[in-house]
């Protein structure tokens, strides 16, 4: 497995947030990660990403210890993280957030191609190139960071709730670009979501999160047809 | 009888609308919850009527009266009290004194009696007191009354900030994310503590994201997305509501593939 | 806990008394050691109003305004009035509380670094009032010759005699340690009333404290007229012991100074700042022989308690583990404060 | 007599700007308020007036060194100070208390090394031109030119360069900077190294003009912080309109107002202004 994350517990402040979550994502793998809001989803990306340390557990990625790594390490390790709630440098231009995306990386011909195939990918940007980020619409932005994230040439991209607060519309370009990033990058993905229909149709292999344990993983053909994931959300016995 | 009625109540950031011409009521007695997808303007809603948040239009009555975008401390007065979320506590205090500082609104001594240590104003002291260890017992935590409250777990905290709303002798209690990093049995104990506010003659009103928990408390649910009111009623009404499935679990009839 | 730390602080008190009130017969005689301690006292009252703004969580650089403003009132009253001193103090210290009421209404609002700037520059512009409305303040010249406090006659009855028909060091010295007991006695009952709590609950979370119906505007604008009243006094007693005021009198420096007093004491007691002006105070003056190098002794002093002793001085007096205990949980809040406030931003 | 005042204006302006960026600059990145920022100024000019006027060396190595010494001042006062108090400690106060104490002790330093005694060198370069009806001597014209390259470099840098993009990025969203690879040690390091430049290559151009005492530092602080509240702390455009607006105002209160007046003036218009705005002009986090 290309991340291998074993019984991994995490508190805040307090707050049990994660409590012995285990998962892994194989190479070019899409993984989801669903559950309702306050399952325990984002504070996993974090754990992985470094931002946030486990207080028990053990993260490896391509068989190295991540958990003791600090996160700009840990990105240029090729791990990319998108994070929840459109993290875009509002005051920067198009261009320079995605500039700033492939800071990590020197090879100076390598970011000029990632650029051009991340523009190609999304025509939006390439409009929008020299405008401040702030200013532009919730699915502009979410393609903005999507698009960032690849300009690390990540081996692993981490996406928090790409699909939150985005119209419907929208929604579906987004899980597109996600499959195809998957496909033709040869990335692997994994994908926190609300939004667990969207996320089980474009993903192999699920787990659902209820209040910071694994509640339910398999294959996510299956769990697209399972009640269960519906009380998970609503209420329920499971 | 409506306690509040909640009329188009609208709030934007720029041009985007967090909160959009919502509307509904809260009867006296009952527990109301509004939900909704992240993102989907619950805790925008939920700071407008608590008045932390200045509305942009709309109304929210309350007991016949319009209390939307006055002063946090006067609709407190009034007695619409919020809590927060269990990191928001006086933390350098004991759990008591957490409580006993929340009587504020039931004093009957001015500030110069307390310093003066007037009779009245010991007299409200000792009775602050003894009703802050009342609610502490009531609630279950009177036994770590003396702890710094910022060395407590986290259940504790949860219950302290629902003491402290209690306190201040609230008939509409607001509650934000009463359950929230909750395990299951500190939920069962939460939504026991939460059905015990309501015997005591108070109205509740929370914003929740823990479905199993929301469909268990609540007499009636709304529930926004994208800032609007998409479904009101009975939680079995809102599990069978397709709208409100679709807002959590996305749209079904997507056609994208591997 | 908090029990045992209070009856701690009484007992430190008690001392205070006791040892001010021995000190004049060690040094009787010696003018220079008398005029020291009798200044640390009077900067002593100003600096617990400083701490009292803290308290409420705003961070007050400004308190050298407020001493000034106490001093050219105190000093006109007297002068152009020709009030006696024991008016005109008093009046003083009501009149900077006025200002401070009018000026902290609307900067109350703002908070950390905003509130901490806009104080700092509120003592050059006292400094340049002073300097400009010369017709009242006698401009850079200053007011000088100021007479020293008459006689304070009840009913006919002599309660204390005319400065200048005594030991005028000793009167003063005496007056500033009444003055200081007086001070800080009101502010231990203050800050353990009532008040305080409502004050401590200011400061650590204002939003909650509005939720339970506290008036946070007016409670923080009481504080910050309480904390310029201390200052007009503190000033009005300098200024009658210099018995002449300049626009210099009070300057950013002492502004600086006296936040420095109340950092080092250590926020969390309400005799901080006593203990922080003395050892400050005194140290700078017992520097004095070091001549160019005390200033740059002093900064390496203070930089190296910032890094060792951040609770300041008193927090020595707490249980070692106690203090392991809080400042590792302060580092842990720290980060994961910083990543909420980041997430939620 | 109005193109007097407009000239004057900008000749304060420009410098303002340039001492307004570096705290601010500081600012955004660590939320520390550099209390020994005019220190710092007063260290740059007493470094140029050192090399160029002590020593005789040009004055371009004058501004070289004092851009070195003032950036190595920069990393140590990061690295050994603030880092480890803003590590420890939560709270605001605490940074605040040793960014005096930093002020302090640069303070005493200058006096002991360099004295009392206002300290001036010989002109750059001689000569007045006529601006319509404002004469603008050579020196000044040169300052105004110097600090508006320095300014404009500086933006560039911000703008279009690797590192500046990231100091950029950490000031708008330390977190999302961290999950691009921005090490957040080592540029919130280059950032307040840059800061202090910045106020030291201020106060080089200073000693060019009017020469240089040790007592300045304090009230070039207070100026700074004035800047900073007009147009709005942690933004760029906020310091250097604050600079400008602070310059301008200045050279019209100079002229219409007797002595210290002006300041008056400018200290109660503030807190009127920050009554209404209280986040300045362009307030908003890093623009």
């Amino acid at each position: 497995m290309q991340l291998e994350a074993t019984e991994i517990h995490v508190n805040y402040d307090h707050v049990r947030a994660v409590t012995g979550v285990s998962l892994s994502v194989g190479e070019g793998e899409t993984v989801a990660l669903i559950g309702a809001n306050g399952a325990g989803k984002t504070t996993m990306l974090r754990a992985i990403t470094g931002l946030t340390r486990p207080d028990s557990g053990e993260i490896r990625y391509e068989g190295h210890r991540l958990d003791t790594m600090a996160p700009n390490d840990i990105v240029r390790a090729g791990i990319a993280m998108v994070p929840e709630g459109r993290r875009v440098f509002p005051y920067m231009s198009v261009k320079d957030n995605l500039l700033i995306g492939a800071f990590a990386r020197t090879d100076k011909n390598g970011v000029n191609a990632t650029l051009e195939m991340v523009l190609g990918r999304f025509p939006r940007l390439k409009e929008r190139y020299s405008q401040a980020a702030g200013t532009m619409s919730g699915g502009e932005q979410q393609m903005l960071v999507i698009g960032r994230a690849l300009m690390a040439k990540p081996k692993l991209l981490l996406l928090d709730e790409p699909s939150l607060g985005i119209a419907p519309k929208l929604v579906q370009d987004i899980a597109r670009s996600i499959v195809a990033i998957n496909r033709d990058e040869k990335v692997s993905v994994l994908l926190v979501e609300q939004n667990s229909r969207m996320a089980l149709r474009i993903s192999h292999r699920a787990y659902a999160l209820a209040t910071g344990a694994v509640a339910l993983e398999g294959a996510s053909k299956e769990l697209l047809q399972d009640d269960r994931v519906k009380r998970l959300y609503l209420g329920g016995e499971l | 009888m409506s306690i509040l009625e909640v009329r188009q109540l609208t709030k934007r950031f720029g041009g985007l609308a967090a909160v959009n011409e919502v509307s509904f009521n809260v009867e006296a007695g009952e527990i109301l919850s509004i939900i909704g997808p992240n993102g989907a303007g619950k805790s925008t809603l939920f700071k407008l009527i608590s008045s932390f948040l200045r509305a942009t239009s709309g109304e929210v009555i309350y007991e016949g009266e319009n209390i939307v975008s006055k002063a946090p401390h006067i609709v407190a007065r009034k007695g619409v009290v919020r809590t927060f979320q269990e990191t928001t506590i006086f933390k350098e205090m004991t759990a008591l004194d957490n409580v006993v500082i929340a009587h504020h609104l039931r004093s009957r001594a001015s500030l110069a009696g307390f310093y003066w240590a007037s009779r009245t104003a010991k007299e409200d002291e000792a009775q602050f007191r003894e009703s802050a260890e009342e609610i502490l017992n009531y609630l279950g935590i009177g036994h770590v009354g003396n702890e710094i409250a910022r060395n407590l777990p986290h259940g504790y905290l949860r219950a302290l900030g629902m003491a402290i709303g209690l306190a201040a002798q609230p008939k509409l209690l607001l509650f934000d994310e009463p359950f929230a990093g909750m395990n299951h049995e500190e939920t069962q104990q939460a939504v026991k503590q939460v059905y015990g506010i309501r015997d005591r003659g108070l109205t509740v009103l929370l914003v929740e994201h823990d479905m199993p928990a929301v469909m268990k408390i609540s007499d009636r649910i709304v529930v926004l997305n994208f800032g609007q009111k998409i479904a009101e009623g009975t939680p079995t009404e809102i599990q069978d509501n397709e709208q409100v499935i679709e807002a959590y679990l996305g749209r079904e009839d997507e056609e994208i593939g591997l | 806990m908090m029990k045992t730390t209070t009856s701690k602080l009484a007992v430190l008190g008690i001392a205070l008394v006791v040892v001010l009130v021995i000190l004049p017969l060690i040094f009787s005689g010696k003018l220079y050691y008398m005029g020291v301690l009798t200044t640390a006292m009077a900067l002593s009252i100003a600096a617990a109003g400083v701490w009292l703004t803290f308290y409420i969580g705003r961070i007050n650089i400004g308190q050298g305004a407020f001493a000034l403003i106490g001093g050219y009132a105190c000093a006109i009253l007297i002068m152009k009035a020709e009030m006696s001193f024991w008016i005109a103090m008093p009046l003083a210290g009501v009149f900077s509380a006025i200002i401070g009421v009018l000026i902290g209404y609307p900067i109350l609002r703002l908070r950390g670094v905003y509130f901490a700037m806009i104080t700092l520059s509120l003592t050059e512009t006292a400094r340049l009032s002073a300097q400009s409305l010369s017709s009242l303040t006698g401009g850079a010249k200053g007011i000088i010759n100021i007479p020293l406090p008459g006689a304070l006659e009840i009913f006919g009855f002599t309660l204390i005699p005319d400065f200048s028909t005594i030991d005028s060091h000793l009167a003063f010295y005496y007056l500033a340690a009444v003055l200081l007991i007086a001070t800080y006695a009101a502010m231990y009952r203050l800050v353990n009333s009532r008040i305080g709590w409502l004050f401590r609950s200011l400061q650590q979370n204002e939003d909650l404290a509005s939720s339970i119906g506290v008036n946070i505007a007016m409670l923080r604008v009481i504080a910050f007229a309480i904390s310029s009243f201390l200052a007009g006094i503190g000033g009005a007693f300098f200024v009658a012991v210099q018995q002449s005021v300049y626009p210099n009198t009070f300057q950013v420096q002492d502004s600086v100074y006296f936040m420095l007093y109340c950092f080092l004491g250590g926020l969390g007691y309400v005799f901080g700042p006593i203990v922080g002006t003395f050892v400050l105070f005194l140290s700078f003056e017992g520097l004095q022989g070091l001549n160019e190098y005390q200033p740059l002794v002093y900064s390496v002093l203070m930089i190296a308690l910032m890094l060792w002793l951040p609770n300041g001085l008193l927090s020595l007096g707490e249980g070692r583990r106690d203090k392991a205990a809080r400042s590792a949980a302060s580092a842990k809040d720290a980060n994961v404060a910083d990543s909420d406030a980041k997430a939620k931003g | 007599m109005t193109e007097q005042v407009i000239v004057n204006g900008i000749y304060s302006g420009v410098q303002y700007a340039l001492i307004a960026l570096g705290l601010t600059l500081i600012f955004a990145l660590m939320n520390v308020l550099n209390f020994a920022h005019g220190q710092m100024y007063v260290l740059g000019a007493f470094v140029t007036y050192y090399v160029y006027g002590v020593l005789g060396l040009p004055f371009w190595l004058a501004l070289v060194a004092t851009a070195l010494t003032l950036g190595i001042v920069g990393v140590l006062f990061e690295k050994f100070l603030f880092r480890p108090v803003l590590r420890r400690s939560s709270r605001e106060e605490s940074s605040m208390l040793l960014a005096a104490g930093t002020a302090l002790l640069l303070e005493s330093l200058i006096l002991i090394v360099f004295g009392e005694k206002h300290r001036g060198v010989p002109s750059v370069v001689s000569g007045v031109i006529k601006i319509g009806d404002a004469y603008l001597p050579m020196g000044r014209l040169l300052v105004i030119v110097l600090s508006a390259i320095l300014i404009g470099g500086f933006i560039l840098f911000m703008q279009y360069t690797k590192p500046g993009r990231a100091l950029r990025a950490l000031a708008q969203d330390r977190e999302a900077a961290q999950l691009q690879g921005v090490d957040v040690g080592t540029y919130s390091m280059i950032g307040f190294a840059m800061g202090a430049m910045l106020a030291g290559m201020a106060g080089a151009m200073l000693v060019a003009i009017s020469g240089v005492n040790s007592g300045l530092g304090t009230w070039i602080s207070i100026k700074a912080f004035i800047m900073v509240m007009i147009g709005g702390a942690g933004v760029v455009s906020g310091a250097i309109v604050g600079g400008l607006i602070l310059g301008m105002i200045e050279s019209i209160g100079y002229q219409m107002l007797p002595g210290g007046e002006t300041y008056l003036f400018i200290f109660i218009g503030l807190i009127i202004f920050l009554a209404i705005r209280p986040h300045g002009l362009m307030g908003k986090p890093w623009g």
